[in-house]
């Protein structure tokens, strides 16, 4: 889908440097799932030129709402945090593929570290109506820098008692997301859910037997989002060894299981 | 209005095409763009085998431009015969293959693979390449060598063969000259502008390949004074390009003497580009009481 | 924290100076900046005899770029000395004269009458300004006459001697190499790109003098390849410039090869903004503990 | 001067397609004269990449308050439109040369044309405060493409009655303002002020006797705005004949006397 003229409705700071956008688009809210992502143009000029890939943090299908969190993280981004409600954003989306969804009573964890986890709570929310709200198998970490960083309430709002970690130990266990769950998970899960920066992915990597399936979400830079420029490549094992193709994070991504990505 | 206009063969409905690595293999934006709408659809750079391309990050924003490293990732000339043009014969719209070797040879027998292939009207010769490390833009830098290529490619195909030029050279009429006189039907202009970044925290050069083309609008100027030179030097058509972003930008091409334009870049930031660009044209036409676009190339000689 | 820098001889108390023709005779800019801050001032193309320059308009502005057709307006090399050195040598700070000739002889000739002259620091050689006739990129444009004409600067002068380069050319090594032989001193890269608009309401070329430089950000990525290619063919020092805006954009032309840097274009949009840039190393350095910025230079080929 | 961050306190549109825009800028203010203009950036982004010459439309010394009055001509025209109270502007100013105030007494016709008009607003406060008010000796000539667009009535708060001219005729004379100034005005002025589009400078220049000073505010593309970078030239002339030298708008204008111009 593709509208120029989405109209905002509510762009706040809600974290330090970060910022919910919801946006007006029954279109996208229906067609979304979890893990996909929009592409956004931060600016009606030519610079910045290139549109911005950000996950769908969530749907509100009712009402016809679609959410963002992001991070100021550079000028797109910071032009984007100008925008106000009512001011009117260029949007192509759903698109990318995304995380496969459980069947219910399947254990799973769900494992995110920094602005890395907000895919992850549209996911949740899917979990949890999959689940009919019965939520003892769904074990949910998060990491942050620190702890006002953490979406630790978003995730309760939702039914789940996270596990928490912070670096600077303000909040939680003090360290990475990954040691923490590898501390706190003895019992081995049907399947992982993961999303944040490329450091923890690769913790994480080396942390699973070879039996689990995880499905992480990986980040490149984007040109058109859609499979046509052949930009946003990321390395996918070809066979057993050292061998490998290029995927696309755009179309055959941003969601990948973790066994065929290299680190 | 008339719209449509002939490029050495080629006959299109309107002066509107997709550059060559901005519009994939036609599939990708066929949910965004009608492609029966298009005047002709350039598909990605094609080799004789598959190609891998550039380690990531391929691509780098600049002020209103692009830099690219793909390096000619493709599925290879059978693969697209095979796999990607029976999707794009559906359409009523020429199919352009932008194909691309390294050596004389290799363009010589990609031109004749693609001889007579129903459903290919046309071959865009990439000789201006900046992201291999062999062939691509050194045949274009030169005019012997860049004749060379384009008399092996007309030698095997019947098709229409449009020279596909670069920008990083001394005196682009020159070379579009000797392609002229090589048996071309027609040029396409410009190809990326080298160029490169540099990221100050990791001190290293951003693009994998270190080196990258630039394209977009920050290069629309120096693609305009091509077209316009070349327009001076060659009675062959010229398909323009470089930052083609809006109708009047397609205009300005068309004035400076392109009879047909491609839209590249400007597919990744606004997906129906192509569509606005012939809109604009149109309308255009319409209030100036323009009753055929064929009037309007080359009319800032005048 | 060493900002100093040795560009054939001048020495510069930090890296920055400005763009000629981007900052006038020096007096323009000097109620916005300070003058004395500065690492050199290049003041505007100067030619033995004074110059009305091309027919408006002048300029027009492209995506994150502008187009140029000033045309070397200047009011010769006797008035420069006369009426406008003066102004200059108030000041602590390197005043580099940048020369435009129609001829070989008229280059030597320049050079010879600013021998010796009080207040004037080194010599920039223009053999790259697309705008005027005769000389100016004509020589650039090919290795043998670009040597030429510095080698008759040399021979006429013991000043620092920078040639000054034009990136349309298909191999700017290949050019700097020649008049680094010639005994060029150091090397400013790069001169404007040339380019060209239409005005499509009346059908014709925008700027007078229908073709122009480009210049600005949309170039950056074309200078810094420039740079990075030259810095690996030659020695001597290299001034970089085109684009530059910020701290950060200076500091990608320093790893990739530039001794010092040069701010043009974007004086017009930011009167202060060679303090700016200046700025912005500065907190660079000091946040990476760089205690000497030479040894940033050509860092990214590391 | 030059200042980053000028504070907007008004922006709205008066006139279809027109905006006032009012800065608070007391060092402006003191130091703007008629005629002189600002040199504004109407984008925080490379693109558009100029800065704007725009005509002080008036100071308001006390409140230390500059305005401008533009039309909405472009993409960085329209870019400023959208600017909103407590927006901050990046502008340089005042520039340029403007007109030499005449002295109290001396008979004064001002002449302004479309949005041209806009510096002599500021002129005409000028010289109420150099007339005290008694203004019988200034005629004051409006023109514009139709009624909505004169400035008829902000020329009337200042205690001035226009005459005016539109092309359509919706108000006053129907016509060029050149056109009505002939009509109306037989007797001779002692010196002519004048704006507007290059055409109605032009019929001024032919309509005046050779012994009549008027002073005109020309335009021209500008980049550096203070001489720098020798882009804004007009001709001016150099002796009797056809012989000219370039004098730079941005420095030696916008204001000349008609008489060195060419047409
Ligand atoms: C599939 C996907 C989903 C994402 N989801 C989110 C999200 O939900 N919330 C969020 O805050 N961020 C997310 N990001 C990262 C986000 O795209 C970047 O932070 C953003 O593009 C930075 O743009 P900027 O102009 O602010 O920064 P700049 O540094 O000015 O960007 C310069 C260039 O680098 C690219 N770039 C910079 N950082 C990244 C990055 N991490 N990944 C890809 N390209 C990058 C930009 O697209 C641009 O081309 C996601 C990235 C991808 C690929
Ligand atoms: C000294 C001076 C004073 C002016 N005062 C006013 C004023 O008070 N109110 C007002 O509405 N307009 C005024 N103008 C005209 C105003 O500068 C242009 O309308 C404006 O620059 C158009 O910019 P844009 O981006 O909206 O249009 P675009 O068409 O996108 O501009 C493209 C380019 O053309 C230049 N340009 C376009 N029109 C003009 C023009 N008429 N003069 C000079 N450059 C132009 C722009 O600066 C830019 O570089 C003045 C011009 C000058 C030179
Ligand atoms: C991502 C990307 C990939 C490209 N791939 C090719 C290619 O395979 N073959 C080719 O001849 N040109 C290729 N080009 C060049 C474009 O076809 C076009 O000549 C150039 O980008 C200028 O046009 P634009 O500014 O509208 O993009 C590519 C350009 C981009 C941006
Ligand atoms: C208006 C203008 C006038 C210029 N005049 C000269 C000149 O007289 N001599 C010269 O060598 N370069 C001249 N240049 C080129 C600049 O010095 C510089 O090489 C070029 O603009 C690239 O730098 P920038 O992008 O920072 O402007 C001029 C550039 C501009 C924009
Ligand atoms: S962003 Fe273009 S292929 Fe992925
Ligand atoms: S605008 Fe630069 S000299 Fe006038």
């Amino acid at each position: 889908m593709y509208n120029k003229n989405t109209a905002i409705i509510k762009n706040d700071e809600v974290m330090p440097g970060h910022w919910l956008l919801c946006l007006d688009s029954p279109d996208i809210a229906r067609a979304a799932s979890p893990g996909q992502f929009l592409h956004v143009r931060c600016s009606r000029t030519l610079d910045p030129l290139l549109r911005r890939p950000l996950s769908i943090y969530c749907a509100d299908r009712e009402r016809g709402r679609v959410y963002i969190l992001y991070r100021a993280a550079g000028r797109g981004t910071a032009l984007l945090a100008g925008m106000r409600p009512g001011d009117r954003l260029d949007v192509m989306g759903p698109l990318g593929k995304g995380y496969t969804l459980p069947s219910p009573g399947r254990s799973v964890a769900v494992i995110g570290g920094g602005i890395g986890a907000a895919p992850l709570f549209f996911l949740l929310s899917e979990i949890k109506a999959i689940y009919s709200g019965r939520l003892e198998n769904v074990a949910v970490f998060l990491g942050a820098a620190t702890g006002e960083l953490l979406l630790a309430s978003q995730t309760a709002a939702l039914g789940f008692s996270p596990y928490t970690a912070t670096d600077d130990g303000t909040v939680g266990f003090k360290g990475s997301v990954i040691d923490l769950y590898i501390d706190t998970n003895g019992s081995k899960v049907d399947r992982i859910y993961a999303c944040g920066p490329p450091p923890m992915l690769k913790s994480l990597s080396r942390a699973l037997g070879p039996d689990i399936r995880a499905e992480v979400s990986v980040e490149e830079r984007m040109g058109c989002g859609v499979g046509a420029c052949l930009s946003c490549v990321c390395k996918v094992r070809e066979g057993a060894g050292e061998e490998f193709r290029y995927a696309h994070v755009c179309k055959d991504g941003p969601v990948f299981s973790i066994q065929d990505l290299f680190f | 209005m008339n719209l449509q206009v002939n490029i050495g063969g080629i006959k299109m409905k309107n002066p509107v095409a997709t550059a060559s690595g901005t519009f994939g293999l036609g599939r990708e934006y066929s949910g965004f763009v009608d492609l029966n709408r298009l005047g002709a659809v350039v598909i990605k750079g094609t080799t004789l085998l598959p190609r891998l391309g550039n380690p990531a990050p391929r691509i780098a924003e600049t002020p209103a431009g692009l830099l690219n490293a793909i390096g000619l990732e493709n599925p290879g000339v059978e693969a697209v015969v095979e796999q990607y043009l029976p999707f794009l014969r559906q359409f009523d719209v020429p199919v352009i293959v932008n194909i691309a070797g390294d050596t004389v040879e290799d363009y010589a027998r990609l031109a004749q693979r693609l001889d007579r292939q129903v459903g290919v009207a046309g071959l865009e010769v990439n000789i201006s390449c900046p992201n291999v490390k062999k062939g691509g833009m050194l045949f274009g830098s030169d005019p012997d060598s860049a004749a060379e290529v384009i008399r092996g490619v007309r030698a095997s195909t019947s098709l229409p063969v449009i020279a596909k030029l670069s920008p990083n050279v001394t005196s682009i009429a020159a070379v579009a000259e000797s392609v002229a006189q090589a048996g071309a039907d027609a040029l396409s202009l410009i190809n990326t502008l080298l160029g490169m970044a540099i990221d100050i925290r990791s001190k290293r050069p951003v693009l994998g390949n270190i080196m990258g083309g630039l394209s977009g609008p920050a290069v629309k100027p120096v693609a305009l004074r091509a077209v316009w030179q070349v327009f001076r030097a060659v009675k062959i058509p010229i398909l323009g390009m470089g930052g083609i972003a809006s109708g009047e930008d397609a205009l300005q091409f068309i004035m400076a003497g392109a009879g047909a334009v491609a839209v590249g870049t400007a597919n990744f930031i606004n997906p129906a580009a192509t569509i606005d660009v012939l809109k604009g044209i149109e309308d255009y036409m319409e209030e100036n009481n323009i009753l055929d676009i064929n009037d309007l190339v080359g009319a800032a000689h005048r």
